[in-house]
């Protein structure tokens, strides 16, 4: 069902766990769907220099986290904006097609944190 | 790798004897039983000692037993064709909220068609309420259609009483017993059920054949139309070498089952007494006692299922989970949700379900395995251990557990 | 005793590299294909694996394939779902007179249900007037269901030509391909067939499994409700091993039907040739051209087919009949019927039907054994040589042939 | 599907044939239903002395013809007026369900023979 490199990411994530006094903290899904994902960034000028995650979801949703926050370190801010959930499901060689909805927010969640860090560092 | 099937109310291996059995019908004895001659004998003798096997487990005659294709199709004719013969006297069919999808599905098309089905609310241990049963039927009812034991929770629900209430009102009654039969004592006459569903891939016999059993007298539209086959009752030709496994199988289950139930449940306590030592934080889903002696379903707290099932995979686990992920739909586990258990924690059920080559080692190593698979998703999970407890969702509705 | 099988169209043995191909799917990999874990993702692959061989055999996409449990339930499923899915369109369906039960008992079913039926005369050899096809149609009509080849006589129905009628009217297009399927090249796209039913017994694979091709686009209401298998095409879980046998059969038939069928069809040949010279008064039923290559029905003129069957039997030649007896109803065959074969040479059919495994030897045996066991059977007969040919009714109708 | 009787009065059916200048001739069944039987008489001194069938039927048509005949040979024409299909059907150790109407005509051809030979000798 899932690819090599999902598998190799789910059960070695990369990047798994939180930051103290983040600049920028998303969160996306919720319970009800089974897929909760929450990314927390460190920013030091405009490039992200520390990121982690934490992912309450299936396989699908677990990977795309540590797919996205590798992807996304050492990227500046408007680079990591461009990354989508589509591009890491292709950096993953593709997710099962019932998988490509529900469980791919991974790059929302960056969004969404980088979005928190504009918010509250102006 | 090691490898542990826990899994068996998804499906079973076939039976070394059942395969024994049925290995001949397929070259030597290959005839279509409702030939006249000797390649279509052979056979026919064959299948007709199946219906007996079959019949002494259920305690009923052997011509009251059609012969289908799997468990899904018993419930789709016994459905189905009640309401096309009994659509003189009425269109209201009682059931659970909590049935298979063969049974659920069903109604739902069976309610596009006009009829009015009431699904009856469970407690939540997954119980029903008889007073609310017996309180829901109208003169209008044409049947009662509840599961004899529950798949995904195991619990087992008081055929008998039901039965009785049936009988009073006159009501016809039908019971999808997939997960009973083979598991616990079946009886349709102490039970007056008039219709039963079975699958034989749940009892050690190949899948793509099942039972329906319609009491002697039952009018029934017939589901599948085509030739004269199970007596008019169900067309097309025999699976000869499914039904000859399934009556070898039910032969193994009458001689067998109240040993292997008791050496079962005795592993499936094991295993139960055992996760909740070692893990807090898990909620059992299902009936204390009245429960299926092998299943067992149990919700671990701010993880998902399907990456505890993967997680267990990897380490040559097999259960299942009632979270979307591996229902097929995007909901988790309507079962789950009637008993109103919180739906992360339904995205988080497991089920293991024993069998009868289910070893002591294997429920050990289980409980070596799970418990650091537990822990580490939960150290991975948002809703752990939150740091921002007050501003997060998730947690919120976590906190009732 | 020798045994020799002549009842192919019947069912047929399963073939040794079809079993080969099956076997492992009963304990190894008896995993249900629906599950996430490794005994569900080891035969998830093989069910898809079998759909890829199927569709390659009648040049269509995988997708288009859904596994049912017959023949007979494919017929259904294509009917049924119709008629649901299209009552907005409206409610008149063309089939034959000569369609096996699966097709007509479902049509006599659907009539009860507020449909309206054509079905289609044949001429004497059994073959269908396409004008008369055309001018059937009307706006209400949804569906036309035509068999590809009939099982009793053989006649092949040129069925491209219906679909390119069908196309040009734009009505849907089903065919029952049950005897045609492995042995005759099957085309949906050239055909411009839209449903299409098989069997897999009929083509050396087990009994309680066939295919529903449902060409991508066509809408057709669920026949068998429940799960979400099959993309909620068909509810139930697989039969694994059948259907990993049918895609074996069917990767067989695509790389061997040719040369079997011009085998076959020699030793057919061969049969007709030797029973015409060897026995008077013999009538071939069928199309003398236009037909399946392993398939003969003929009526050896008074006497019974049942007993001319029974005797063949006692020979160890296994053979079928379109009489009463065997028919399982009280008329005999409604397709000698539909092509105005007297009745009393309907009773007297008698349908060799070969198949890949039958040899030379074995026709030789059938011109050795038959033409005494017919000469006996008349001599039997109050209708051989009649005394009082003049006051007897029975010999009236006899004397047209 | 058939007893042992039942074949073996089919392999071997007993009096077949015709009676040249029956005392008696009895004809049951007809084309469309796939049974015709018909049975010839010798009668002398109220007593069956010959009797031969001829049958168009199934297995269970040519066996209870045969059978038939073998009861009724030596018997009085008012104890062959007591035989029975039943019976006919007894003595074979029983016939399928799906003969016992259709098939199981014997009997008749025999009381029609009687009644022929009744009505042309009476
Ligand atoms: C309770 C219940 N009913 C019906 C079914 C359907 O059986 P099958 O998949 O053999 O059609 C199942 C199993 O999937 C079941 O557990
Ligand atoms: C033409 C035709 N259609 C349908 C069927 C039904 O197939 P099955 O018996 O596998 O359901 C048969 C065989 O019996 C057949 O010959």
């Amino acid at each position: 069902m899932y690819t090599e490199k999902v598998m190799d990411h789910f059960s070695n994530p990369r990047n798994v766990g939180e930051i103290d006094n983040p600049d920028g903290v998303g969160e996306v899904g919720n319970a009800s769907c089974g897929d909760i994902m929450k990314i927390f960034l460190k920013v030091e000028n405009n490039v992200i220099t520390d990121i982690k995650f934490k992912t309450f979801g299936c396989g699908a949703a677990i990977a795309t986290s540590s797919m996205v926050t590798e992807m996304a370190l050492g990227k500046t801010i408007e680079e990591a904006l461009q990354l989508s959930n589509q591009a890491v499901a292709e950096a993953l060689d593709g997710l099962p097609a019932q998988k490509m909805h529900c469980s791919n927010l991974a790059a929302d969640a960056l969004h969404e944190a980088i979005k928190n860090y504009k918010a509250t560092h102006g | 790798m090691k490898r542990i099937y826990l899994d068996y109310n998804a499906t079973t291996p076939v039976r070394p004897e059942v395969l024994e059995a049925l290995l001949p019908y397929y070259r030597d004895q290959f005839g279509n039983p409702s030939s006249v001659h000797w390649a279509g004998r052979q056979v026919a003798g064959a299948v007709e000692k199946a219906r007996e096997q079959v019949a002494a487990l259920i305690n009923c005659s052997p011509a009251e037993i059609v012969f289908v294709s799997c468990g899904t199709e018993a419930d789709n004719a016994a459905l189905k064709g009640t309401v096309d013969a009994l659509k003189a006297k009425g269109n209201h069919i009682i059931t659970t909220a909590v049935e298979h999808p063969a049974v659920l599905e069903t109604c739902r098309y069976l309610e596009k068609t006009g009829c009015r089905v009431t699904y009856l609310p469970v407690d939540a241990d997954g119980m029903l309420d008889l007073d609310e049963l017996e309180r829901a039927i109208t003169p209008e009812t044409i049947l009662i259609s509840v599961m004899w034991a529950n798949n995904e929770t195991g619990t087992i629900f008081p055929i008998e009483q039901i039965g009785a209430i049936a009988r009073r009102h006159g009501v016809r009654f039908h019971t999808d017993a997939v997960q009973a039969v083979g598991k616990l004592a079946i009886d349709v006459q102490q039970c007056n059920v008039d219709l039963l569903a079975i699958s034989a891939h749940k009892l050690g016999a190949p899948k793509g054949v099942g039972v329906l059993y319609v009491r002697r007298g039952t009018r029934l539209t017939q589901f599948m139309h085509g030739g004269h086959q199970e007596r008019n009752r169900r067309a097309g030709t025999h699976n000869v070498a499914g039904i000859v496994g399934l009556g070898k199988a039910c032969e193994l289950a009458l001689a067998e089952r109240e040993t292997h139930a008791g050496r079962v449940r005795e592993l499936r306590d094991r295993l139960e007494r055992g996760i909740f030592e070692k893990i807090p934080n898990v909620k059992l889903n299902g009936h204390p006692t009245e429960r299926l002696p092998n299943t067992l379903n149990v919700s671990f707290a701010w993880i998902e299922g399907e990456s505890l099932l993967l997680n267990l995979d990897m380490k040559g686990i097999a259960a299942s989970s009632g979270s979307a992920c591996t229902s097929g739909s995007l909901e988790p586990s309507h079962v789950l949700g009637a008993m109103c258990v919180e739906v992360t924690l339904a995205h988080s059920s497991t089920r293991f379900s024993l069998g009868p080559d289910t070893t002591g080692e294997d429920v050990d190593y289980v409980l070596e395995v799970l418990p650091p698979i537990v822990q580490r998703l939960r150290d991975m999970s948002p809703l752990y251990n939150c740091r921002q407890q007050e501003s997060c969702a998730g947690c919120e509705t976590l906190k009732k557990l």
